[in-house]
């Protein structure tokens, strides 16, 4: 079966996030004024191959864990859907 | 009551508190005294030894030298221990944080080198930490548009779960800045970025003791936000050009507490601050946190009160914060106020005078024992030493790191890295360069921390001479085991009093520096004692500065200063580590005078054009040396030499390999006799790239240089 | 007599703003200025020059908030109304995609990798503004960048080539950009974008002065223009 | 009211994506041999403050369209939720 992960690496609360706070700056300057926090991360899509959800899911959080985040700094989150048929095929 | 021990305060210097005050500190100002009395700030193990460097420094926060009317101002600093625990960030915000102290002086910075050292590299967490450092500097560097124009690369097994990361900044300026504060009742404004609880190490787990505070382990590593400090550069140059600017000082170790208590103590002046009136980026943050947090990219100015608008403003242009956070005050008292209450106030200076943990020690024994082993003799054929030597990362080229620097921008490189043992920087509307190398050598040192240490500052040099640049001055970056063992802090002395019998020699100054103890191992073992000099020189005319690489077929190609090695010194080669996997026997010793000569004699022959390259003999030895001139230039030798291995691998100092034109050689080779310089004709530049040994073609050279350029990139983007 | 005068703009990050500076002013001899991101007047300049560096540290995207600072809308007019020449240089080029100013995008080099080095560009139109005046076939010239990979639609890089828009083509691809492309223009020929940087080629003490040929052709171009039109 | 705005940027199909190739390189080192594909995308979290959903989906959408997507490379995708009473006080 195929299943698509996706992981969401984020900085751990209290971690300077440079790009966040930059964005803000301009989207302030821009006339957004009702924006109130930004906070940037990586969105990372994963297409695995295994033999149940289960499987997949050890998968893909030992990648997120393993490669994606930088656990000094960051936290992450995954999430694993079956693909369908359709998706499977469109490949 | 917070227990003192938790926070790095012993018995004794508790006492010592307490009779400062005359009362016990109270949890905050015990905190004050932790941070300014660790070894980091405090210099507890090392500030006796320093005062013994020549020039002493500045007591600014960085020293220079002077070329004409420019301040050319420079600091080495290490950040190991960040980058052993997160190599990205740890890199990146040692760039950050040498850079403040170069912009605190009035110095734009023009230049960066870095020294770096990992484990073995096949072994993959070094490479990870390799990668990530690299990264980091370069992604932080980059960024600011301060060319990384320099550097050393070393792998071996001493350095692998503590690896050393020395970042040296240089900037220029026709006008210095102080950090001494001045006046009673100047404004304390703070620019830059909002304060975090970034890196606030004892004191954030001691005041989690205090509240109970249950929350998760907050990091302790700092992020690096480089646009934050390219603005904050920017800012800072135009902020000091306002004359009502007193006095700057970056934030960097122990933040906003350092900085403001070191200004006012070297202005005999005491200080409050409002707590309260820091931006901040967190919520919920405390007194303690605020004082001592390590948020990157930020800085102080003292300001006349009353026109601190002016800075605000250039901060805001540059879209950083600033806010007046303090005053300084008569009383040389350093207080603190939080939401109207006095939450600590004690005797500035005390802050600042950490005891005194000097010891006298004696000689550690293992130094004899690895003086008596006996150096391995090698039976194997010169081209295997070869492959050998230009197939470890030690010796193979560091372009796969160097092309991740941006070394151009700013244009005013003039010898690019790779090109010569030191980097080169025009001082543009002018004719002269500034001449930049940092260097190390770990093994010298380990085996004898005097001579291995004098040989470090006299190879810094050559590698400076060797490209036209006359030696002006050094930065030093200490970097040591842990000093409360005695095998460590005489290896501590014995480098300081072998780099100051060097640096007297050469008649430079010793401008500053930093100090880095406790690199160890997880398991205790000590890294090899590795002081890293950054050592800083001019060329009065940059169109003369010289590379390494062959240029000319037939060019005549001279071995100048010590022409035959004297084989019982000739330990702590690199070779004999590589194929033998050797570390010891005695290392080979400078004789100053005739270094001085050598060097002189050099730099005479750069400027009057005699010669085509020059490159200083040092890792991997003489036949080393000269593929790496062959490499450079695209061209290959006739070597006639012997074929003795220690003679063509062995280490010795002082020498030079050269080339000088068919036209020229009667000129150079009186000169040298004149001067009782000694030279060995070597042989000829070829045109075509390959190696003959006395008329033996011993290798296909394609080879080596496929080596030579592969290596790094095989390790690094390979799949293994 | 030289009445061309030239501007370099300055947004927040970038850092290639002085080195420019100095190789128009000093090397060319053309009167240049600073003008800082929030400048929102007339740019009343033969030359304007998005320098390279790294405007707002690059984050996010390359370019993305360079774009939206006040002085573009003065770009975007003066582009309107033809004032005269736009070289974008590194992130100037990508500031200037980012605007829509120059079709197409410039994203990651493929090794993922910042690539600082020195390589060599092949000449592919000899006719616009900023290669008239080139003497050589191809020019070396410094890059340095980690987003230099340029993307563009099938459509677009077939209309590219259909109009001679593509000026410089690396000889060896350092970052994967389609087609080899190191820099294109527009359609009328007045704005060139590219990732290599002229500026740091133009002076003899540091061996390289290449980048002189494209500046030259510029100044070339707009002498004539100004006699064909006075 | 307050709203979190969730907004995921990635590489559009056939598009190049020089990260995703270089995630890949590394997970195979690994021994991976199940993972198909890789994407790297951005992951950003913007608060709003609006007087209704629709409201905050319009400028989220805005953000993203804007500022945080390049057409020429990417696509994006934005969901908006209410923030938790909770959530809000924390602030
Ligand atoms: N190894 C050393 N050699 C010479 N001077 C040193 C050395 N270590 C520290 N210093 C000097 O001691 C002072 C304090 O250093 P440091 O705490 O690193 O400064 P900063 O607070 O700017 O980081 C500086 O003037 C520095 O140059
Ligand atoms: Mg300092």
């Amino acid at each position: 079966m195929r299943f698509i992960a996706r992981i969401v690496v984020e900085p751990k609360d209290g971690v300077l996030d440079p790009q966040g706070k930059a964005s803000m700056k301009v989207v302030k300057r821009l006339g957004y004024e009702f924006v109130d926090d930004i906070r940037v991360g990586k969105h990372i899509t994963v297409e695995i191959q295994a033999t149940n959800k289960k499987m997949a899911e050890k998968i893909a959080s030992e990648l997120a864990y393993k490669i994606f985040t930088n656990p000094v700094l960051e936290k992450y989150e995954v999430s694993v859907f079956e693909m369908k048929k359709a998706e499977v095929i469109e490949k | 009551m917070l227990d003192h021990k938790k926070v790095g305060i012993s018995d004794r210097e508790y006492g010592l508190i307490k009779q400062i005050l005359k009362r016990e500190p109270n949890d905050i100002e015990l905190l004050l005294y932790s941070a300014m009395w660790s070894e980091h700030c405090g210099y507890k193990h090392s500030k006796r030894l320093l005062k013994k460097l020549p020039g002493g420094s500045s007591g600014e926060n960085a020293g220079f030298v002077k070329i004409e009317d420019n301040f050319i101002v420079f600091k080495v600093e290490s950040h190991n221990h960040p980058s052993a625990v997160e190599p990205f960030q740890g890199a990146a915000t040692g760039i950050g944080g040498i850079i403040r102290d170069i912009i605190a002086m009035g110095a734009r910075p023009i230049a960066l080198a870095d020294s770096l050292w990992f484990g073995p590299i096949e072994d993959s967490q070094s490479r990870h930490i390799f990668e990530g450092v690299v990264r980091g500097i370069s992604s932080y560097g980059n960024s600011i548009g301060v060319p990384t124009v320099a550097g050393e690369v070393h792998f071996d097994e001493s350095y692998k779960t503590n690896p050393l990361v020395n970042v040296l900044a240089l900037g220029v300026c026709k006008e210095l800045k102080s950090a001494k504060a001045k006046g009673v009742g100047n404004s304390f404004v703070l620019v830059g970025s909002k304060t975090g609880r970034d890196g606030i190490h004892g004191a954030a787990f001691a005041s989690r003791e205090l509240s109970d505070d249950t929350d998760s382990d907050r990091p302790s590593v700092q992020v690096g936000d480089p646009f934050s400090e390219k603005e904050l550069i920017e800012a800072t140059l135009e902020i000091i050009r306002l004359p009502q600017v007193i006095a700057v000082q970056d934030l960097g170790a122990a933040g906003l507490l350092s900085s403001t208590s070191e200004m006012v103590s070297k202005g005999n002046l005491g200080a409050v601050l409002y707590l309260d009136r820091v931006p901040l980026r967190e919520k919920d943050m405390k007194p303690e946190e605020i004082i001592l947090s390590e948020s990157q990219e930020r800085m102080m100015f003292l300001v006349e009160k009353g026109k601190e608008n002016e800075v605000i403003e250039i901060a805001k242009k540059h879209l950083l914060d600033a806010s007046i956070v303090g005053e300084t005050t008569a009383d040389k008292n350093y207080k603190l106020i939080w939401k109207d209450e006095v939450v600590a106030n004690v005797p500035v200076e005390s802050l600042g005078e950490a005891p005194d943990f000097y010891r006298k020690v004696e000689k550690a024994d293992y130094v004899e024992k690895l003086k008596r082993l006996k150096i391995p003799k090698i039976n194997k054929p010169v081209s295997e030493i070869l492959k050998k030597l230009f197939s470890s990362p030690e010796i193979a080229s560091k372009k796969w790191v160097y092309r991740q620097y941006d070394h151009t921008v700013q244009t005013n490189t003039v010898i690019l890295p790779g090109e010569a043992d030191s980097a080169i920087m025009w001082i543009k509307n002018s004719k002269k360069g500034i001449g930049l190398t940092i260097d190390g050598n770990g093994r010298y040192v380990y085996l004898d921390p005097f001579e291995g240490s004098k040989n470090v500052v006299f190879e810094a040099a050559r590698n400076l001479v060797a490209t036209g640049c006359k030696p002006l001055g050094i930065t030093d970056c200490m970097n040591f085991g842990n000093p409360e063992k005695d095998d460590v802090f005489w290896q501590f002395e014995q480098s300081i009093l072998g780099i100051s019998e060097a640096c007297n020699s050469l008649k430079i100054p010793v401008t500053g520096g930093n100090v880095s103890f406790y690199n160890e191992s997880t398991s205790g073992r000590a890294i090899y004692p590795t002081p890293v000099i950054g050592m800083v020189g001019v060329i009065e005319d940059v169109s003369k500065a010289l590379t390494m690489s062959f240029k000319n077929t037939a060019d005549y190609v001279y071995l100048v200063g010590r022409t035959s090695i004297r084989e019982r010194n000739i330990g702590g080669s690199l070779y004999l580590k590589l194929l033998e996997n050797f570390v010891g026997g005695s290392i080979d010793t400078v004789d100053t005078e005739y270094e001085l000569k050598l060097q002189n004699f050099i730099l005479k022959m750069i400027d009057s054009g005699v010669l085509n390259s020059a490159h200083d003999v040092s890792d991997g030895g003489l036949l080393t040396s000269i593929c790496e001139c062959c490499i450079s230039g695209n061209k290959g030798i006739d070597l006639f030499f012997t074929e003795n291995i220690e003679e063509l691998f062995g280490e010795v100092q002082s020498r030079f390999v050269i080339t000088v034109k068919p036209e020229f050689t009667e000129i150079f080779e009186a000169m040298a006799k004149k001067e009782n310089i000694e030279y060995l004709h070597l042989g000829f530049v070829r045109s075509d790239f390959r190696l003959f040994l006395n008329d033996k073609e011993i290798i296909d050279f394609g080879s080596i240089k496929s080596l030579y350029d592969s290596t790094l990139n095989r390790w690094m983007e390979e799949e293994f | 007599m030289n009445s061309i005068r030239a501007c370099v703009i300055v947004f927040p990050g970038t850092n290639c703003d002085r080195d420019t500076h100095f190789a128009l002013s000093k090397i060319m001899d053309i009167p240049t200025d600073f003008v800082w991101h929030d400048f929102d007047e007339v740019l009343d300049y033969d030359i304007v020059v998005l320098p390279g560096g790294f405007s707002y540290g690059d984050y996010i995207r390359t370019g993305v908030f360079a774009r939206f600072s006040p002085v573009m809308k003065s770009v975007e007019k003066y582009v309107l109304e033809e004032r005269g020449l736009i070289i974008g240089i590194c992130n100037g080029f990508q500031i200037l995609t980012e605007a829509g100013l120059l079709p197409g995008a410039l994203t990651r080099n493929t090794s993922t990798r910042f690539i600082c080095d020195t390589v060599e560009i092949n000449v592919e139109n000899f006719q616009t503004p900023f290669t008239r005046s080139v003497t050589k076939k191809n020019l070396k010239l410094p890059i340095a960048h980690s987003d230099g990979n340029y993307r563009i639609s099938e459509k677009e890089l077939e209309k590219l080539k259909a109009q001679n828009r593509i000026v410089f083509r690396y000889v060896e691809n350092p970052n994967g950009s389609v087609e080899d492309i190191a820099g294109v223009c527009s359609e009328n020929f007045r704005i060139l974008g590219m990732m290599p940087h002229p500026e740091r080629a133009a002076c003899s003490v540091l061996r390289n002065t290449d980048g002189v040929e494209i500046f030259k052709s510029m100044v070339d171009y707009l002498r004539s223009e100004k006699i064909a039109r006075s």
